[in-house]
């Protein structure tokens, strides 16, 4: 058996570092997915720094100096309160990120356990939960939503759990099937084949495999999340004021659009560009994370 | 397939009774009695509580619900809003021609952009135009709707003053909500058609058409396309579904009296019987459409065709 | 008399489908002695993985006895499986998918060490490992490897390590080199030769390639459609092979030699569906040689004279034409 | 032997420019093939032999693959320098090619009937009805009844299906069919079969032929005329009687030997050490040396040229004819 | 522009179009109590008497009436006047309406028929009705028969129609109902046998456009003609639009924000005065409202009889709070919560206000809930401070307060607040029984100083109607009750 180890030193495959470094550089090679990452880092580096990076706090009113234009003292211009709406724009980052990530949690948790049971016993149960998910399914989301909130009363914990509850079925959706084609794969059978037991299976093998899927929805549904819940304030049931949720601003400041269009313009373009990163990003991982691409 | 069809219609009941169960329990947790929303603020208890009665609101609850479910099926009735007296049924179908023609012509927005654009980023992979119509198509599932919808009408009412700003009665009224509602879908329908395309035109039966001498368009049309277009049905079928379910936002925006706003505000009103029956609708259309669907899968594709057999 | 390691008594598998039961294997029964290998080979979907997998109880047989050692396998507790299980391992086909993708090669290899505790230190574990990767002829440094990062050959031979991690007596090939490069394929064939002799290792070795099967095997069973149709040593079935079948998928293979001049007989239409075979022989539709009882009784495995068996109503008039 | 071959391929260098870097997948490779013959192209996995199809055909997906240099002469015109419209009507017509996967060669939403008269249509001037006819009859000349032409790709099984893509490839009746591996995806029952129509069709029909594989057994069955493939280059070009009786090439020699023989009883095969090369960073001098069992010091600086060791065999190693010779010298 | 998809004004004009922010919900002037339903009765339907401009109360559908003693009123009908079905009004159509309107299907209305004894109603002759009530309540005709939900009805049509009667209307007013495009418009058209003025144009189309943006927009470029309830963002732009005319009047209604009296601190009247003086009421009517409405003095809105002219708003005076909170044991102020329902400018008023008193150490957490969820936790008590409003909806001091303040109508009733003040209520049923008068107004100024004092509410604003409309609609005078007469509009310059 010598003679197999010899030619070991020309052939020598590229050497890689760990899986994260690899994702990295996957994700290096799209230039949009790349700006999708810086996005949402920055988006996140905000959210920690509020307090630094705002220089008013959120809720400070100054009813004389109220709609005022952008300025150097005001970026973004002040509310009909005399707020500051950069302030407010900043603080609003650590809001959507809470929702989306929350939600995304709450639908990721609750539709991943559903969907992995459904998938690994299969049968009756994968019969019996998927259709209840497609009963949930065939309710539109938003009034799925409206219906919680309402319930529940408003408020970002509920905001949340509605927006949260209205999107299980796509993770139960994705779960289950990657948990079904990953449950039959070789490599499962052969951990059986050694002697491990299903929870080992199930923890070590079919999990980690299905974290892609998942982790590209998951970007997708923060997505999401933060657009429905700003549609939810559009219609009156969003977060409490003065909360600087940015749907709530730019519903709030809806009636000003022709007056002063920088109490939309910002808050709306705070969506619009984290919902952009957040898509690049996904988009970029969804490629990155393919196991077709994989060499 | 005509068996296969009447399995499918058969199995609505069940997502029916699941629909209508979920909704039942949550307008039932929801505060707010209906009675009361009714009578206003000025009512007395008794005539509150005679009215509770009438409507059966202080029966158990699943008594109410067996109520529900018994009349619904034995007679076919859905009840009457308790808003405005109006057969529920009546209500809804007041409402639903502007939402199915509003989701249409989204669809037809969505579409007419959405796959052209998608095919041609896919051939031309990574060049400019697939880079430049991504990010248009990411900035358009991007804008909250309800934002872009008003940024439409400040251009197109206020500052062109081509278009008018609410209502649904002309093919003019239609020309902004159908923009802003297909915008997101035009994105997701773009996105989706160069996933897909990319994914068939690395197909061996691609090089086989080439091979046999084909030209690039045929190629593209009739081979990739063809193959392609599952995963383009199913998001649009599901698009489809989820606009006739009601844009509110579009609809709040643009003043269509659409199904969406009657239930947003029949939920408001605890208008349980236009709730009820506004979701079993939308359900029904949801499954109708993903019945449809499934027969377009078998139209385009003969191996599910064989399936269904 | 070699010792007999396992035998499998009337072994049956069949799958629920939509179209109806398929019966993947069909009441099929064979030995395999210790220390020796046994072909399996046949067409695609004949049941050769599934025959392979039942004997180690990664799918539960529907009726049959399996005798390990002489004792049932079939009736082992989960606990007795376990135990069992160190002894009866299995090399996969697809290198690519049978690794998980996310471990590296040591966790690979480390997994049966692991899940069965068999050392108590990890000092120890990785002392094992390094010596299977030795003993299968891969590099050290690949250790911290991900199976992606490796071609075939290599990936084959974690694949090999893991079965011979816990240093089992009996392992099941399942077309271990049907994915491989010529040359690859020759190398990992090396490997498991040599390894049988050092370790004194049983095998049941699966493959549809009739030479790689020869080259390997003490004797070698036929397969057809869920049935094993002819058992022979591996010289009496190339020079007189019995069952038609056997006849046809011998005289298939194009040979790397010239001026062999072979009698071929292309076998016509395809492969029938296993899904509610009719009663009679299964190779009737395809046999050049069919008779009327063939569609009628499914003909049994009977010896034929010097450890030979095949399953033809004709064997007797075959084994005389053929000589 | 004067007259000009139906194929000739000079220098071609086909490359993949990837993430990983350049694959270079076929490196200056010469080749002829004369009118009626068939030449066997064998090589391990990734040896550049579809690859090569590909670049006759001017199909290589593009990007990552570039056509670097070379020329590709049918009857005596170098398809590089052919328009794209020019080649469509090569393609199919006047070259044809069968693909390794006959379950996914055919189009799964369109009848097998259209397919084969798809391609009747692109290169005849005919109606519908009577392509549809025409190809009928080839369904019947590769032995599926005509009435099964409605039918779809999945009604079908494997050998039937790739019967068809025979049917769709010879339906124009080209001058040349490549076929890249067309059994490998089949039992060995049905891939007799499939050997034994493509014979037939083959004298039938006159073609020349490249049939590419790795399996010798094929090769020994069905070709005149053989090329040994080696890293993106042809290491060994002869005759088939010539390669199979004596085979020049310490690569060559290595197959054969790798192959499990049915007729004698050898207890360990006779390895070639090691792995296919990077292919985006191939060895230097001759791409096989760090495998060959023979490889001298020289044969990591220069890169052997192609020799006609004997006649009509054509080898590029040292250990034959005037590569001894020019020791230190480097090529391209 | 030309931008509307409606008929542009190219020939004479004979279509009205007017945008509301809310769709009528019945046409059944019993089937319900809101402003949008009633601007669409108002225009079908006429009642027995109606109030003009001034106040006063003038007959209708009634010829004249009379008081025969202190309970019993006795009306004589107009003679020939027709239902749009053709029928006459008759006085069984008067007795059926009102037996109706007092009966369980009147629910929503039933409040108005409170004091009415139904078994009285006497058809004296085709022309003639009496009626008795079952206690003295002088603002009997005044707020009750002059309600849209006195609107009288044809006992035939409504019998004809059964459950369906509110989307079939038959009254006998100026306009016929045409058709009702739900969310979408009423169309009515001009009844030509209408036994007073008949309007001077053809068609009138009632439409809801909920986005106040858009309605303005839909005004601005000539898509509707009238639009109402104008938003505080866009009253500056139309009144400097030349092609547009604006109308304003204030309404008789009060926002208020009620502090829970039976919850801690709340019961304590020190604390309750103490946010009164911590309130900036001004500023937070001005930066809300910005020129619509003024700040709210008293529980009486202006334009409602007695209403007590000299009373001030709240006096703002943080020192003062804070001495008053220190003296009711809070020197820190405490944490507490405003609720409010979902409308832009109450949850903006709470949020000015959650910051001044912020000053005073009080710690306010706005709650926005839903109208369904806020009527039911008010009416039950949970909440702390609540922000809401109330129109009266006749200009009787007795609407606007009796509800509000008297102990017998807490929670659902109206009193949110859960006031509670035996001398409130001894003067609040005093004040009902008795005919306009001196002595009855000492009452309602005894009252709004009293309950001004105990200051269950913070007084916000008083609103104001704002009805906007192109500079050719003429005769037209927005009414403080939020509804308004359409059949008066005539176009200029045609
Ligand atoms: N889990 C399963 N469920 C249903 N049918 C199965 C399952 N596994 C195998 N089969 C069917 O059983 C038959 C035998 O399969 P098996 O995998 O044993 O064949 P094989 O001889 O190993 O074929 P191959 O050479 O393709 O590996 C096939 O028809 C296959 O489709
Ligand atoms: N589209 C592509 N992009 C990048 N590299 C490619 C591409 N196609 C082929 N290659 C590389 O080019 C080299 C030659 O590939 P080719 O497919 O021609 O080999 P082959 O001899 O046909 O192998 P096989 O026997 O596996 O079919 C390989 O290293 C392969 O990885
Ligand atoms: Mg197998
Ligand atoms: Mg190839």
């Amino acid at each position: 058996m010598e003679q197999l180890e010899i030619i070991e030193v020309i052939a020598v495959p590229k050497k890689k570092k760990s899986a994260l470094y690899e994702l990295w550089r996957r994700i290096k090679r799209s230039k949009l997915a790349v700006a999708g990452l810086v996005i949402i880092v920055a988006l996140i580096l905000t959210a920690l720094f509020a307090d630094i990076i705002a220089p008013y706090s959120y809720d400070q009113q100054n009813l004389k100096e109220n709609f005022l234009s952008p300025s150097l003292k005001h970026p973004f211009g002040t509310d009909e309160f005399g707020r500051d709406i950069f302030s407010r724009v900043v603080y609003g980052s650590r809001i959507s990120l809470q929702v989306g990530f929350i939600a995304v949690g709450i639908s990721l948790v609750s539709g991943g356990i559903l969907g992995a049971l459904a998938g690994y016993y299969g049968g009756k149960v994968d019969h019996l939960i998927m259709r209840a998910m497609d009963i949930l399914l065939s309710i539109p989301g938003i009034l799925l939503a409206i219906s919680i909130v309402a319930a529940l009363g408003p408020g970002l914990v509920n905001l949340m759990i509605a927006v949260g509850i209205s999107s299980i079925p796509q993770y139960a959706r994705i779960v289950q099937a990657s948990v079904l084609s990953i449950r039959g794969q070789e490599f499962v059978e052969a951990a059986r084949a050694v002697g491990s037991s299903d929870f080992r299976i199930i923890f070590k093998h079919i999990i980690p495999n299905v974290l892609a899927p998942l982790i590209v929805q998951s970007t997708l549904g923060i997505a999401t999340a933060i657009l429905t819940a700003a549609g939810l304030s559009f219609i009156g049931l969003g977060i409490q004021p003065p909360t600087p949720e940015w749907g709530a601003m730019l519903s709030g400041g809806r009636g000003y659009i022709r007056n002063y269009w920088f109490m939309t313009m910002f808050p709306g373009l705070a969506i619009m560009i984290t919902i952009f990163g957040l898509n690049l990003l996904g988009d970029g991982l969804r490629d990155a994370l393919d196991p077709r691409l994989k060499n | 397939m005509i068996k296969y069809v009447l399995r499918r219609v058969l199995f609505l009941i069940p997502v029916l009774f699941g629909v209508t169960f979920i909704v039942f329990t949550l307008m039932y947790i929801t505060p707010g009695d209906p009675a009361k929303l009714i009578l206003g603020e000025q009512a007395s208890a008794d005539t509150i509580q005679a009215l509770r009665q009438e409507m059966g609101l202080d029966q158990p609850y699943l008594v109410q619900y067996a109520t529900y479910v018994k009349k619904a099926l034995l007679h076919q009735d859905i009840g009457r809003s308790y808003v405005t007296n109006r057969p529920v049924m009546q209500e809804i179908m007041g409402v639903f021609p502007a939402t199915f023609q509003l989701a249409i012509a989204a669809m037809l927005v969505a579409i007419l952009i959405g796959i052209p654009v998608g095919i041609i980023s896919a051939i031309k992979q990574y060049s400019i135009f697939d880079t430049v119509s991504m990010l248009i198509a990411l900035l358009g599932v991007s804008m909250p709707v309800f934002w872009l919808g008003l940024l439409l009408i400040i251009l197109f009412t206020v500052k062109l003053g081509w278009l008018p700003a609410s209502g649904f009665t002309s093919v003019k009224h239609m020309i902004m909500p159908a923009l802003a509602l297909g915008a997101m879908t035009a994105a997701i329908v773009t996105r989706m058609t160069r996933s897909s395309m990319l994914e068939v035109i690395r197909q061996d039966y691609i090089r086989t058409a080439r091979a046999k001498g084909q030209n690039e368009s045929v190629v593209v049309l009739k081979h990739a396309l063809g193959n392609a277009l599952i995963p383009i049905i199913a998001v649009v079928g599901l698009q489809f579904g989820h606009l006739l379910g009601g844009a509110v936002l579009t609809e709040s925006i643009f003043s269509i009296p659409g199904v969406g706003r009657l239930m947003v505000d029949s939920i408001k009103m605890r208008d349980f019987p236009v709730v009820q029956g506004g979701v079993l609708f939308i359900a029904l259309s949801f499954s109708l459409i993903n019945l449809l669907v499934d027969l377009l899968y078998a139209y385009v594709d003969p191996r599910i065709r064989s399936q269904y057999k | 008399m070699a010792e007999r390691l396992l035998e499998a008594k009337d072994l049956t598998k069949y799958f629920s489908t939509k179209k109806g039961q398929l019966h993947a294997v069909d009441h099929v029964s064979f030995h395999i002695d210790k220390g020796e290998t046994l072909g399996l080979v046949g067409e695609s979907g004949c049941g050769k993985s599934t025959t392979g997998r039942v004997l180690i109880r990664l799918l539960e047989a529907n009726s049959g006895q399996i005798l390990y050692n002489g004792k049932d396998v079939c009736k082992y507790s989960s606990q007795e499986m376990k135990q069992a299980r160190r002894k009866m391992q299995i090399v996969f086909q697809d290198p690519y998918s049978s690794l998980n993708p996310r471990l590296t090669v040591f966790e690979l290899i480390a997994e049966p060490l692991y899940v069965n505790n068999v050392f108590k230190t990890k000092r120890e574990t990785e002392a094992r490992i390094k010596e299977l990767m030795d003993t299968v002829g891969l590099a050290q440094r690949l250790i911290t490897a991900y199976p992606h990062e490796l071609d075939g050959g290599r990936r084959q031979r974690i694949g090999v390590a893991r079965a011979l991690a816990l240093k089992p007596e009996f392992i099941v090939l399942d077309e271990p080199v049907s994915a491989l490069d010529v040359c690859i394929q020759a190398q990992i064939l090396n490997l498991l030769k040599n390894l049988q002799r050092e370790f004194g290792l049983t095998y049941l070795f699966i493959s549809h390639n009739l030479s790689v099967v020869k080259h390997v095997s003490d004797r070698i069973a036929v397969m057809y459609l869920g049935k094993i149709v002819e058992i022979s040593d591996y010289k009496s079935i190339f020079i007189n092979p019995i069952h038609p079948y056997s006849q046809a998928l011998l005289s298939a293979i194009p040979l790397a030699k010239l001026d062999v001049k072979r009698e071929r007989i292309i076998l016509e239409g395809d492969i029938p569906s296993p899904v509610n075979p009719p009663e009679g022989c299964r190779f009737y539709g395809r046999c050049f040689y069919r008779q009327e009882i063939c569609s009628q009784k499914t003909p049994e495995l009977l010896p034929v004279g010097d450890g030979r068996f095949a399953a033809c109503h004709f064997s007797n008039n075959l084994v005389r034409r053929s000589q | 032997m004067n007259e000009t071959p139906l194929l000739e391929i000079k220098d071609l260098t086909i490359h993949y420019v990837t993430h990983e870097g350049t694959v270079r997948a076929v490196e200056d490779l010469n080749l002829s093939l004369g009118h009626g013959e068939t030449l066997g192209f064998v090589g391990e996995t990734g040896a550049g032999k579809t690859t090569t199809a590909l670049g006759i055909m001017q199909l290589i997906p593009n990007p990552p693959g570039k056509i670097i240099k070379g020329k590709i002469l049918l009857n005596g015109e170098d398809l590089l320098e052919k328009g794209e419209k020019e080649m469509r009507d090569i393609r199919g017509n006047k070259i044809a090619m069968i693909f390794q996967d006959p379950m996914t060669s055919l189009n799964p939403v369109l009848p097998v009937g259209e397919q084969i008269a798809e391609m009747i249509r692109l290169h005849n001037n005919i109606t519908k009805a009577e392509a549809a006819k025409k190809a009928e009859e080839m369904l019947e000349t590769v032995g599926i009844q005509a009435t099964r032409s409605p039918d779809f790709p999945h009604q079908f099984s494997g050998g039937m299906k790739q019967r068809v893509v025979i049917a769709i490839a010879l339906a124009c009746n080209p001058g040349l069919l490549i076929a890249d591996e067309p059994t490998t995806a089949l039992d060995v029952t049905i891939q007799a079969q499939v050997l034994a129509l493509m014979k037939d069709l083959k004298d039938t029909y006159k073609t020349s032929m490249i049939m590419i594989t790795h399996d010798l057994g094929i090769v020994a069955e069905i070709c005149d005329k053989v090329a040994i493939m080696y890293a993106g280059n042809v290491v060994e070009y002869a005759d088939k009687r010539s390669l199979f009786l004596k085979p020049l090439h310490p690569y060559t020699v290595g197959l054969f030997n790798s192959v499990p023989d049915i007729d004698s009883d050898e207890e360990e095969l006779q390895v070639i050490k090691g792995l296919m090369p990077d292919p985006t960073d191939l060895p230097p001098g001759c791409p096989f040396h760090p495998r060959c069992p023979k490889a001298e010091p020289v044969c990591a600086k220069m890169r052997p040229a192609s020799i006609e060791a004997e006649p009509g065999h054509f080898v590029s190693c040292i250990l034959f004819g005037t590569n001894k010779d020019c020791e230190g010298k480097t090529h391209g | 522009g030309c931008g509307g998809g409606e008929k542009p004004a190219a020939k004479a004009k004979d279509t009205v179009i007017v945008g509301t922010g809310y769709d009528a919900k019945t046409l059944d002037p019993i089937g319900t109590n809101d402003v949008a339903s009633s601007n669409v009765m108002l225009q079908i339907y006429q009642n027995l008497v109606q109030v003009n401009e001034k106040g006063e109360i003038v007959p209708q559908l009634a010829e004249s009436y009379k008081k025969i003693d202190d309970v019993t009123y006795e009306f004589k009908i107009r003679k020939g006047v027709k239902f749009h079905n053709g029928e006459e009004l008759k006085a069984s159509d008067v007795k059926f309406t009102l037996e109706r309107a007092a009966s369980p299907l009147g629910a929503a209305v039933g409040h108005l028929f409170e004091a009415l004894d139904v078994t009285s109603l006497k058809v004296v002759d085709d022309y003639t009705i009496q009626m008795k009530l079952k206690y003295v309540f002088p603002p009997f005709v005044a707020t009750s028969l002059t309600h849209t939900g006195g609107s009288i009805v044809n006992e035939k049509a409504v019998k004809a129609a059964g459950k369906d009667y509110g989307q079939s209307p038959v009254g006998t007013g100026p306009f016929k109902f045409v058709k009702w495009t739900k969310g979408d418009r009423i169309e009515l058209t001009r009844y030509d046998e209408f036994s007073g003025q008949k309007a001077a144009y053809k068609n009138l189309v009632i439409r809801p456009i909920p986005e106040v943006t858009n309605r303005a927009i839909e005004l601005e470029s000539g898509g509707i003609d009238v639009c109402y309830e104008v938003s505080t963002n866009d009253l500056k732009r139309l009144q400097e639009n030349k092609d547009v005319k604006v109308l304003r009047v204030l309404d008789n209604g009060t926002s208020f924000m009620g502090m829970n009296t039976q919850k801690k601190p709340f019961d304590d009247v020190r604390v309750r005065q103490a946010i009164s003086y911590a309130i900036d009421t001004p500023t937070v009517v001005d930066s809300v409202w910005r020129g619509i409405g003024k700040a709210a003095a008293g529980p009486v809105p202006p334009n409602i009889k007695y209403h007590n002219s000299a009373l001030k708003p709240h006096e703002y005076n943080v020192e003062k709070a804070k001495q008053l909170l220190k003296e009711a044991g809070l020197p820190d102020g405490f944490k507490t919560s405003i609720w409010t329902n979902d409308r832009r400018e109450r949850i903006d008023m709470a949020t000015i206000m959650q910051n001044q008193l912020k000053q005073v150490g009080i710690t306010a957490e706005i709650k926005v809930v839903e109208w369904g969820a806020y009527l039911e936790g008010t009416a039950r008590g949970e909440q702390d401070m609540f922000i809401i409003g109330w129109t009266a909806s006749g200009n009787d001091p007795d609407i606007s307060l009796f509800a509000q303040f008297h102990s017998s109508k807490h929670g659902a009733g109206g009193n949110r607040a859960f006031y509670t003040n035996n001398k409130v209520d001894e003067l609040l049923m005093k004040g009902r029984q008795m005919e306009d008068s001196d002595a009855r107004k000492k009452i309602y100024f005894d009252l709004q100083d009293t309950i001004k004092a105990d200051a269950p509410w913070v007084f916000l604003n008083n609103q104001e109607q704002v009805v906007a409309v192109r500079k050719n609609i003429g005769g037209f005078q927005p009414s403080p009750l939020g509804y308004h007469a359409l059949y008066n509009i005539k176009f200029e310059g045609q």
